[in-house]
């Protein structure tokens, strides 16, 4: 059982990386030597008619710092708000959530697709293995300067203003890409996508799931997904996300 | 100081509970509180066999307030028996068991295979929206109200507790059909049905389109209702609807409630109801309050 | 691109209104707005004879919320039409009269008072959760509702909008039953009845203990009962709860309403109503909808 | 017809008094150059359960620097959030609002109780006769120093700790203080008091009314007290305290 913890921590810095993308660093000790790729916070919003957390994947972990990454998209107003938080605001959060990534495999593709693309940094910083990076995006790059220095970086744009036209499958084909074990995160019908072509190649994929979040860990049941057997904790086909996830094998889940 | 209460003859060490489905059977909490310093543990609704629930989303949020369209996913009674209520026994608190049911003789085997179990109090949900049959089609009308009530009383070893539903015309009439069926306390409210539209999609926000609505943003209608049923029946009541604050506890004990119930809180703050218990033990240090009971219904 | 709409035969440039009570007869806000902007305003309550109101305190502030317990004050009929009738007539909008009575004869009087004024739609609160008699009393019942909605109309020359209370137990039923007795439109939702309780003062915040619940809060349980209606009568709805944005006036217009009402907002924003219009134009803009009919009810 | 703002300002300064009295200054040529002794503002909370406005009294008025005082006390939640904003933060305000006290009078005496007493300020500078003012506190005093340049200053404290022990009225007494016209504002007890005061000794009093408001403006008719004549407005025997008063004569209304 890994601790977790709900508390306000101090804010180092928030940086815009472009129109709606922000990256932030916290500083927290406790929460940050806990943490692990994959992981997840739940952050609070400071406006009392904004009760349920925004659940924001881990970045980057730095554990000398005891420092911590959050790089969000303004999606609606909670992550409006929160981009408007300034160095030394304080924020409240609890975490780190979900069971990360696990780490394995010989030569893994590490896919990212939009806002799905974060938590991909700091796994491929603590993957010890050869590793291959596929980002993809609607138009406007962000983050694909820092993998550079991790691994061979290829990109997908559906407007192909960089890399491939089309989405990160196109980009896996175009460029002839292998690996015995894929790590995804992003939107459903990439998810969809990168386990259809895992399956076909008989490759093992760790996908990180996304739902509506209230408790974050484990309690209140909204954040489920479909699974093929029947759970041991709920005696149905349903997995909760935010506890038994967000990373699922992709042959755990139905899609 | 005096916290302690006595509701339908059981004695909680303080009138803290938490609301059924927002704290599961208490594991995930156990993390953050020790389950012993509440009054009682309500467990998320338990039916005869295990239901699969709602599609995803499941919920949404509003202004002070969250809609949920769980749909009453439970692992059934059985899981129930081997695995959370061994769990929960190791703790010094009562165990109370929400139970539901898609047919009056649904809820009556749930209530039977408890019987002998050393669970404390039985609260039966008749007023879940989330579900197509069942739950809420029993708690809007008063027949009903009073038959599965009395249905229920044949089969239960424990206290029963009624939750209301909030959507009725009169909520006084429900409870009174309650107490004729034999009650031995009331819960309320439950959710109020609510809808969130996504303009963008041009859809509904969740899967099921309506969702129980809890939360502050409930609060006063919450608080309005268990006025008025204190004032109505002769049974003791569990306030709950929107409690985030000690003040907030305050305010349905004053208007009559004898324990209280926290949901929705504990997913802002997962320490809430210990947090409210403090609060309300400042209160009463603050004013001089020896005993709870004193506060118990003074607002008339 | 198109805002205006048709409603029970009346044309409005655009679908927003005022909800009545919270925008008076519209002169304190006129400093801040033209009037003639609007598709209609609609006047608090208009009684027979002038009404008092309830002592105060008459609101308290809740989550996304708020209480009021107002109790119709207001200056009568007669002082309406010398007054604030010539008032409004400056404007190039509609006028929509709320019109309240403790008696079916009550109502019926101002009525028949206005029947040849120039004013294009009568509102009839039988929702007002605020006063003792009359009010909300016409509107918890089926047959109630039905019967009083008849006798208006044998005295009305404008189309008569019947305004429903959300503090029923099946909203389509008495949906239905105005719509039997005659109804040309229906508003909906009155305010909610809730409760606030002083902790520390251990009494009730409102003078008259409980009021109408109003506000942001309210807003999921509002479109739930727009698009419940919808589905269930052939009349049209002028939505309201809530309303403090144009995409929470696109939920109601999705779930059904042919036109809005804002509220509670107006005190939040005096110019609530013109932004919300600018914000539905965005939207259309935004989404190329030549003509706002093609939102209304597109949520199924 | 005064014109009448809604809209966002800057704070120049918040400080704090005492434990919990706070004063703010904020800047706009429009509101200030409208703005009269016994006016006030609605200050609306950022945080988004928190809708009504905060009505709070016009303290000082600096035309010059288009600066306007506000000084209150942290009574609940709103004030509470208000107390934490810092120079240079935006803050929603609605304003001038009300009628405010009117000018007249040979020999005024300026009567505030507890909070009641931040308006009396700028009424004090404005007022160009021979005044006397009256400060009534429960222990600490506040402003009181504000006053020395203005006029003779007395000042009660319920427990005695500065000045007349007791009430504003027992100040007066003990002081044997005259007037032909009294301003007044205070909790509606210290009114109460006032007002006999005033019909015993014949003389015009000025009160200033405080009621829980929601439009501020005059049309949700939420603030209204009872009056002695049938009003012209309400055609019963209520008035608007945010449009009508907050300022009345005593023998307009009932207390
Ligand atoms: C495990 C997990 C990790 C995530 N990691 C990131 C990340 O690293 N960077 C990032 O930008 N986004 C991430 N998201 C998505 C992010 O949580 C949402 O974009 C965010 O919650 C939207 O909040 P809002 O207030 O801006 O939007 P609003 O629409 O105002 O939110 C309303 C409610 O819906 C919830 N909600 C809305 N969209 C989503 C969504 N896509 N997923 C879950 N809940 C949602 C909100 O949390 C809130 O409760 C992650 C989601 C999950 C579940
Ligand atoms: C005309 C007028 C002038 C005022 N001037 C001042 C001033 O200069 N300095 C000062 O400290 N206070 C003043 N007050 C009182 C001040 O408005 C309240 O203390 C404040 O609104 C409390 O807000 P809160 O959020 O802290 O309290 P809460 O209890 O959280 O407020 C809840 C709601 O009740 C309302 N409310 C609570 N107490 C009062 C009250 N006494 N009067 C009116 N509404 C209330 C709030 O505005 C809010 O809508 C004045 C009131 C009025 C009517
Ligand atoms: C996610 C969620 C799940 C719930 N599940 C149940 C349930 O299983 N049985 C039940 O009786 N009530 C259920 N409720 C209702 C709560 O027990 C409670 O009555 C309601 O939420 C009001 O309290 P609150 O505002 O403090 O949350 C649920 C509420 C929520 C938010
Ligand atoms: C202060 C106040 C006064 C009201 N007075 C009336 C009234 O006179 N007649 C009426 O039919 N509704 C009245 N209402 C109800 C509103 O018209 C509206 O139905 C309700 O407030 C929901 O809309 P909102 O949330 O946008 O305010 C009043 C509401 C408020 C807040
Ligand atoms: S968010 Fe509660 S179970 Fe996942
Ligand atoms: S606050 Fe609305 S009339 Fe005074």
């Amino acid at each position: 059982m890994t601790a977790t913890f709900k508390k306000s921590v101090t804010i180092i810095s928030v940086d815009k990386l472009n129109a709606d993308i922000f990256s932030m660093w916290i500083k927290d000790e406790e929460i940050v030597s806990a943490s692990k790729p994959g992981q997840f916070l739940s952050l609070y919003c400071k406006s009392g008619d904004r009760l349920l957390p925004r659940p924001i994947s881990i970045c980057e972990i730095n554990k000398k710092e005891s420092t911590l990454r959050l790089v969000y998209r303004v999606a609606g107003k909670g992550t409006e708000e929160i981009s408007h938080y300034k160095a030394t605001d304080k924020i409240e959060v609890m975490g780190p959530l979900g069971n990360g990534f696990t780490l394995e495999g010989k030569k893994a593709i590490l896919i990212g697709g939009g806002i799905g693309i974060p938590p991909m940094l700091e796994l491929a910083k603590q993957l010890q293995c050869e590793k291959t990076i596929v980002l993809g995006y609607r138009d406007v790059t962000f983050l694909d300067q820092e993998f550079k220095y991790l691994g061979q970086v290829y990109i997908s744009t559906e407007d192909g203003s960089t890399g491939t036209k089309g989405n990160v499958i196109d980009a896996i084909k175009a460029n002839g890409l292998e690996a015995d074990l894929i790590y995804a995160c992003g939107p459903t019908p990439m998810l969809r996508g990168v386990k259809a072509y895992a399956t076909e190649h008989g490759i093992p994929a760790q996908l990180s799931m996304e739902e509506r979040m209230a408790c974050g860990i484990g309690a209140c049941l909204a954040c489920v997904c479909k699974t093929k057997e029947k759970d041991h904790h709920s005696n149905v086909n349903n997995k909760r996300i935010c506890k038994d996830g967000p990373v699922f094998y992709a042959d755990e889940i139905e899609l | 100081m005096n916290t302690k209460v006595k509701i339908a003859g059981v004695e909680w060490k303080n009138p803290i509970t938490t609301a059924s489905g927002t704290f599961g059977s208490g594991l995930e909490y156990s993390e953050f509180l020790d389950l012993s310093n509440l009054g009682a543990v309500t467990t998320k609704g338990v039916a005869a066999i295990p239901w699969e629930g709602n599609p995803t989303p499941r919920i949404a949020e509003t202004s002070s307030g969250m809609l949920n369209a769980i749909g009453l996913q439970n692992p059934g009674v059985d899981v129930f028996l081997e695995r959370d209520y061994p769990f929960l026994k190791q703790f010094d608190t009562n165990i109370i068991v929400n139970v539901v049911g898609k047919t009056t003789e649904d809820y009556c085997k749930v209530v039977e295979r408890l019987a002998n179990a050393q669970v404390d109090m039985l609260e039966i949900n008749i007023s879940c929206p989330n579900v197509k049959e069942g739950g809420i089609a029993f708690g809007q009308n008063c027949t009903s109200v009073e038959a599965i009530t009395k249905e229920i009383k044949k089969y239960a070893k424990q206290p029963i507790i009624m939750k209301l539903s909030p959507n009725v015309t009169d909520i006084t009439e429900m409870a009174r059909a309650a107490e004729a069926g034999g009650a031995d306390a009331l819960s309320l409210i439950n959710t109020i049905t609510g809808m969130k539209i996504d303009v963008h999609k041009r859809g509904f926000v969740l899967a099921n389109k309506t969702g129980g609505l809890s939360g502050p943003a409930v609060k006063p209608v919450a608080v309005r209702m268990v006025y008025q049923v204190a004032n109505a029946v002769n049974i003791p009541i569990i306030g709950m609807g929107g409690i985030m604050t000690g003040e907030d506890a305050l305010e349905f004990i004053m208007a009559g409630a004898t324990t209280v119930a926290v949901g929705t809180a504990n997913f802002i703050n997962p320490t809430a109801t210990m947090d409210i218990l403090n609060e309300i033990k400042d209160y009463m240090r603050k004013y001089n309050i020896n005993d709870i009971q004193e506060l118990i219904g003074c607002v008339k």
